[in-house]
């Protein structure tokens, strides 16, 4: 029986039944189908957090001149205070509200009375104290129970102090995962904020999207953004800004890092605001070599493309021995990713590079156009808990639509391998028979463990010591264990020094106590049998 | 670093910045953790797990283990008897532990699931159990979880027989795992026989062995809090967090309890000793005295550089309690004592601290919060932090160095498997302090006034 | 600081610049101080034995008693007899001790002393003893000084009755009372019989009780020193300090000895441990395992950290060879391995320690000094150092933390009364390397690298 | 029986017959005649240290630009290094060798076929390595006893580097104490640095003779003149300087502190340059200001006696506050002090303004003249000891003697009670009956510790922790317990700040254990007799 099957057959039929649809073994050639996006069955340790997770954890908590209050009980707020290294920098010009965590601190009167007043003083006491440009609320999961309306309330202080104030009902319980976050933050951003800029368009500019900086991988890849010539409006959103996403409709062209918790804004700025977008990858040398590749070809400027390429080869160059060294150390060794909606993705090549196969994989709140690629978007029907999820529509506007190319170019770039509004999914880079676990849970991890005996596991937090007691090396993707940046080329040594020190670390030949392996000499040095 | 942070201290009313709490349900977790063979389930939305099992983990650097009921918008609307019923099916049946302990929510608490009428519905298999507590996390704070999580067990669980089985019932308080070792050393040492719930060490603090447990050897097992009953007496170490737990087990079982601070310094270790003694009337073993008297030579002969030295003491009301009396203890002024806890309980006792030891100028709050202590800060500066790793940022902003002693510690290793209480743990704490503050002395002195014996 | 320090490293053969070593008589009141009742003596001019108990009392912060023959121009000249035998009368008169350790000095040695024969002529109470040592502080240091001082107590003292006693005798090494303490509560834990030589724990790390007791409880008694003759077999702890004892009672009682490393970081405990285990074949007590996993456990989950991470380690020659080994086990670099004890086996150890871990471009030094190793320094910096206060002004000067451990401490507290050897002393001495190297991270990165969970 | 009886009757009838000479107590109107300055009886634990420590450990040590190598085994030069807290500060101008140790580690070779060799070597490397202005050479034990000629090595050395290299053959054996070392100190800083400057007199100009600047005591005391408008010329020798004692002769004034350690220098400056000298002492308030009054006088300047005065008034008003904050707290305690040579003294007034009374007082290395006044010199027997340390003879500079004073205004100024090359010693302060020791010893430590149960005792670090066991506030005199500085006004308030943080330190009302004290009570608590 292969490791799949051994492990599915410990369930119950019941649990059995859902789960036979979210792991499967990669096979060759056939249509690998996964179940995704769907919940998680109750008492099952699974990785995921909630939609609050999504919507202020990842894609609203990052920016730096927001002050965002958590409106709610104190947990929530202080959870995703300071915690998930989304780096950022303020400046003169800039308060970074970073360092900060702001809330209502909801109390039993507030859930029995109601939170709006209380939300409007903080609102105010925010507003005092750091007059700030833009507040955002984020509602956790009583507040949508009690009714608390806080879109009338932001609405209400907009007015009052004259800034802007957004609103987010991204309560816990909504979705079945961050993923409903990350779209109610998109929606929240497209409605509120992209557009409201008057900022005269920049030549070769751009917009990074999906990318949350997490121990600077934005910046790295914007310094080689720069080096060549390309002008990055906006961020989003790591180290991003308000200010800055008001104009990220007069980019030329947005590029997709993390699919999953962004690609609605992708979409959305196409329609609204003709932006194109295609889908980078600047994890791992190759994918990001091809990302500046498909970049130059879409802007079809023979100096941009001149300069990618000495671009390219300088940085390359500079880490190549390093590289060598870490492949030499790496090689032949197995792997298990399994992080958030597109990280387990973009470093399947990354491995490869260093000679590391993945042979375990699954996101825990990818869609299945993440694993199968957007060509199955439309095969994906919507359950109960999608549908609660609100899809906004956005049209063409007006003023502010221009398109960049026209659409036959679009399909020329397409045809040349440019993935313009396109994205294959894990699938492309995955090896054959690997195994998938869609929204994995700790049963599996403890199971897969054992059968599969990867030499490293890029997990979260929750799963790393119990990898390590296992005896496996872990490194977490989430937070890339407080190291960093791993993004572009020099991130990608940073990566390859960091999994080699885990596979190698000293600890790992002393685990077993000697005494637990030695047989037990006879009295060599005089003892008595009868002590 | 905390640029925006104004010198000007405004009064708020609303508006909590950067907490020195965190909610009900991720004490209740901890508190669960202590009990071997144990399954904390979380009945609410999963992002409440992962979040609380990420903050166990961070501080322990092991792995918390705990489930959820995985609410969706439905289960909110219609109540969460469904998934609670599917969840304790999964649990017994995937990981099989001896015990699983649920804890509410905001969410399962707001629309008023009835988990009592839940867990009699429940399928549990026999010799198994389900307990129970409840946790809205916008009613106190972990510390109130933590507590209710312990009175959860006991109401569930606990038994009088009518057979007293000779034994002392011991609240440890919210510590860590290291703490509650020192704890069983001192009673060991004494010959007090005790069930002590919660008991952590030997999960949070369990060993690399290369095999992962998932239900490691420590914690208070299922039969010792059935047969906390029977316990001749009960010590609830720490006021604000032990006292409920044992209050309960007093009302069920009629087991007498003595409150006592948590044994953090000299004074408040002599309490915990002298209760141990009045319990078992053994003379005290001289290697308690010994410890003691080390301790007490450690503050004499380093008294001058603690002397008069100010301290910002921020956390956990019970510890920040117990490392001001400590500090007084030392000759030192403890400034401003913060809790985020709300609670008078706490005011109370610090002010009777300040009164005792004769400081003036000092500052005690509860349900306050880092910016404010902050902000304090700012206007008038201490010489040592002392609290968990959220005060690094203000200790960075103002320069002042940070003993982390406390929760969360997240920036840090070895904490947790080391104690703070005891005559031992006070050994370790104030070498902390005093590294802290003869490290800046060392740092900021003149060339000329620097020190080689101090 | 330390500002006339040039960059260029220029060879030199007669001038010894900030020494790390001291001479041969201070160890040997140390060790003397190890034994129960035990009035260490030296002989020579009053100032030597001023200024070693002035040493020992800085680093113990505890009294640290001896007397002196108190040579004067007269004694130097026509020999120190007289003053020995008045001192002998006048010590047993005043303090009453058990025994008298008499030790020379360059002077005594100068003139030739004949220590044995002014002893054999000296009027002994009745069950009194009195040994003596030679310890001519122009041989060695420190270290040979306490090894001669324990060989002396054995030539005196112990005797083989042919009958065997069953116990392990243990020479546990030029340590800290804390680290003896750990050793016997590692042989307690698995129930070893043994006789610990010396032992100063409960002498230098006595308790405060308000009462000064010249003899504290602590200390090997006499009768186990005489015992030591029937003991099954020995362990020399630290092959450059422990083995000449280990290997006088050889001699004298035929008793046989194994050699090894102080237990200092994973291996070396092992080894500890696993030699015990062979001298009891009981199974290592879970307590043990358990120990050593949490400290692997430590290690693993904070390697990060210390990984490539390089130190400058000085001081001791065990000492520094077992933290050698052990910060290569934490992954670290230990760049510059120096001591100032002169002896080609440390030279040896060390490279042999670099060669199992195949660290690149470390240099490793015996008799060299910290003159040296600073200019080293400036060269080529290090992320930490390790050792005893002396570094402290290259620690201020070149601005590399500090972390303190070994001889001698004599600007902090506690340090005394914590061990480093066994599980739980990496334990500490782990953290307080991860806290020196985080505490700097913290310190000196922008703003946005600071981090919170770490 | 007195307690000096009790304890005393505890000894052996021989060493009864030594230490009843060295230990008495006061009577009120008795000439009080104590024997000092003899050597320990063998096997006393003592606190004395030896000739070496008294030479390099004290006087030498402390210039702050000289090298000095300790020639000898590493023990001693390692021992006095960093240790002794006299604080001084080089400039650009001035090298500071406070911080190292420089010796030449003789080996066992060196001791078998002579040091002499390396000794030069070792010299060479000083200059080599930090080019020094003047090098000192300190012998220890064996060197002397080998016969290693460092004074011909000196004279050698001098030639070939062209610098000052002074020779000191402090071997440890020589003498009965330290004071063996000062003296022999002294002489060589007499013979070879003294005079040697070219320096123009400056006016109101003084040395401070006999100040170390433990703690920073000189630098507050220089502060105090400087203020009033007294140029120091040098200061010997805390902080002090080869450079600045080569024009020491230029001063008008020689200021002793501590009498003990360099009464020699100021009777040979008055002997062989007409340098006036006067005892001062600047511990406590009250003897700072007859001090400055006393110097005021001295000069006879209208002006200067103003200044003097405005001064004391200011200094004086700044600490009031606290002195008697303190002297609520000490008021009505006693005292123990023995330290040194003068400190022991200096230290009395100073603790009776703060309302304690010393009721055991000694010296570890005084002379009967410390005790008695220096009206006994001519009535001290020179024995076997004192007479193996040279005594040097000067005569009159024919170029550099100046008369200052003309022996009539000496004898004025003395009959108005300013001490000009008088010092009464601590009779003078100490209260009647009070008991005092010479060359005080452990048992005696211990033992009047019982009897007399001082508040607080002032001691070295080899006593501090017996003291402090023994339930009894302790403060090293030797170091100030790394505090001061303890001169002058301010100091005073450091020291009087001190003593009440010594003595009122929470730890001392916990030293029982509670169930040390606490009768057992019946189970309370509902615990069982069994367990």
């Amino acid at each position: 029986m292969d490791p799949r099957d051994i492990v599915l057959d410990k369930y119950s039929s019941k649990v059995y039944k859902n789960r036979k649809e979210h792991v499967i073994t990669i096979n060759e050639g056939e249509p690998n189908v996964i179940q995704a996006d769907t919940r998680t069955v109750p008492g099952i340790m699974t990785n995921r957090g909630c939609c609050y997770a999504g919507c202020k954890g990842v894609v609203i908590g990052p920016l730096k001149d927001v002050a965002t209050i958590t409106h709610g009980p104190i947990g929530c707020g202080f959870y995703s205070w300071g915690t998930r290294r989304n780096k950022a920098k303020g400046d003169e010009n800039t308060k970074a509200f970073g360092e900060y965590c702001l809330s209502t601190d909801m109390q039993e009167t507030d859930i029995v009375f109601g939170g709006e007043k209380k939300l409007k003083q903080a609102i105010k006491e925010a507003v005092e104290i750091f007059h700030p440009e833009c507040i955002a609320i984020a509602s956790t999961c009583p507040v949508g129970l009690i009714g608390d309306d806080i879109h009338a309330i932001a609405a209400e202080a907009e007015e009052l102090y004259g800034i802007k104030v957004l609103a987010f009902s991204c309560e816990g319980y909504k979705g079945v995962s961050q993923s409903g976050g990350h779209h109610i933050a998109n929606n929240g951003l497209m409605k509120n904020v992209i557009g409201t800029g008057d900022a005269e368009p920049i030549k070769y500019s751009v917009n990074l999207l999906g990318e949350y900086n997490i121990g600077g991988d934005g910046w790295e890849t914007e310094r080689i953004l720069k080096r060549i010539g390309y002008h990055v409006v906006s961020v989003m959103t790591g180290d991003g800004s308000y200010d800055a996403i008001k104009n990220s409709h007069t980019a030329d062209l947005n590029l997709v890092q993390c699919h999953r918790s962004i690609n609605y804004i992708a979409e959305m700025m196409k329609t609204k605001y003709g932006v194109d977008w295609m889908k980078i990858n600047f994890i791992g040398p190759e994918a990001t070599k091809k990302s500046l590749r498909d970049m130059a070809r879409y802007f079809n400027d023979p100096e941009l493309s001149r300069r990618t390429e000495a671009v390219i080869a300088e940085e390359e160059a500079a880490i190549a021995e390093g590289m060598a060294s870490c492949k030499a150390v790496l090689a032949g060794k197995t792997a298990a990713i399994y992080v958030g909606g597109s990280r387990s993705h973009h470093y399947i090549n990354l491995l490869k590079s260093l000679g590391v196969e993945v042979v375990l994989a699954g996101y825990e709140f990818g869609h299945r156009d993440d694993y199968e690629g957007r060509e199955v978007l439309d095969t994906i029907k919507k359950d109960a808990d999608s549908k609660n999820i609100e899809s906004i529509t956005v049209t063409k506007d007006p003023d502010h639509y221009k398109e960049r190319l026209s659409e036959q170019e679009l399909m020329a770039l397409r045809a040349a391998g440019v993935p313009m509004e396109e994205y294959s999914g894990m699938w492309e880079d995955i090896m054959d028979g690997a195994i998938i676990t869609d929204d994995y849970n700790h049963f599996e991890t403890e199971e897969f463990l054992k059968y599969l005996k990867p030499d490293i596991f890029f997990s979260g937090i929750k799963d790393k010591f119990v990898i390590q007691r296992s005896g496996v090396a872990s490194r977490q993707l989430h937070s890339y264990d407080y190291a960093g940046p791993y993004a572009g080329f020099k991130g990608a040594l940073n990566f390859a020094n960091d999994v080699a020190m885990a596979i190698t670390v000293p600890v790992w030949d002393m685990v077993q106590a000697p005494w637990k392996k030695e047989p037990l000499l006879e009295g060599s040095l005089g003892g008595m049998e009868s002590c | 670093m905390l640029n925006l942070t104004p010198k000007e201290v405004s009064k708020r009313s609303a508006l909590r910045i950067n907490p020195l709490r965190t909610c009900q349900p991720v004490g209740a977790m901890y508190a669960a953790l202590g009990v071997h063979g144990c399954l904390p389930h979380s009945h609410g939305s999963q992002g409440c797990c992962s979040y609380h099992r990420t903050f166990l983990t961070r501080h322990f650097k092991d792995p918390a283990i705990a489930s959820s009921s995985s609410f969706t918008e439905g289960a909110s609307v219609f109540g969460g008897g469904a998934n609670l019923k599917t969840a304790v099916r999964n649990i017994f049946d995937i990981y099989d532990p001896e015990i699983i302990a649920v804890h509410t929510t905001c969410l399962s608490e707001t629309i008023g699931d009835d988990l009592t009428g839940y867990i009699q519905d429940a399928k549990i298999t026999e010799g198994k159990y389900v307990v129970h507590t409840n946790t809205p996390s916008y009613v106190g704070s972990h510390i109130t979880g933590y507590a209710n999580m312990i009175s959860g067990f006991i109401k569930y669980l606990s038994e009088s027989t009518g057979d007293k089985n000779g034994k002392l019932a011991v609240f440890p308080g919210f510590v860590n795992p290291g703490d509650m070792r020192e704890m069983k050393r001192i009673m060991t040492l004494m010959g007090i026989p005790f069930t002590m719930l919660p008991d952590s060490s030997g999960v949070m603090d369990s060993p690399m062995t290369g095999t992962y447990e998932m239900f490691p050897r420590g914690g208070t097992t299922v039969a010792e809090i059935i047969d906390l009953g029977n316990c001749q007496s009960a010590l609830a170490l720490g006021e604000m967090t032990s006292e409920a737990p044992a209050e309960t087990l007093e009302k069920k079982c009629k087991v007498p309890y003595q409150t006592l601070p948590l044994p953090i310094g000299v004074e408040s270790t002599d309490a915990f000793i002298m209760a141990l003694n009045h319990f078992c009337k053994e003379e005290v073993p001289y290697a308690l005295e010994e410890e003691r008297g080390q301790l007490l030579d450690i503050m004499l002969d380093s008294s001058q550089y603690s002397h008069e030295k100010t301290a910002a003491i921020f956390g956990d009301p019970d510890t920040v309690l117990g490392i001001t009396q400590f500090v007084l203890e030392m000759g030192m002024i403890p400034k401003y004592v913060v809790t985020g806890t709300p609670g008078s309980t706490f005011d109370k006792r610090v002010t009777e601290l300040f009164e005792k030891y004769q400081v003036e100028g000092c500052v005690v709050k509860s349900a306050s919060d880092l910016f404010e202590l902050h902000q304090w800060i700012k206007n008038d500066p201490v010489d040592v932090m002392i609290g968990g790793t959220y005060g690094k940022a203000v200790a960075r902003a103002e320069d002042i160095p940070l003993v982390r002693a406390g929760f969360p510690i997240i920036d840090r290793y070895v904490h947790s498997y080391l104690p703070i209480v005891g005559y031992k743990g006070a050994m370790r704490l104030i070498e902390l302090i005093l590294t802290a503050i003869m490290d800046r002395q060392d740092r900021d002195c003149a060339d000329e006034d620097f020190e080689i014996v101090m």
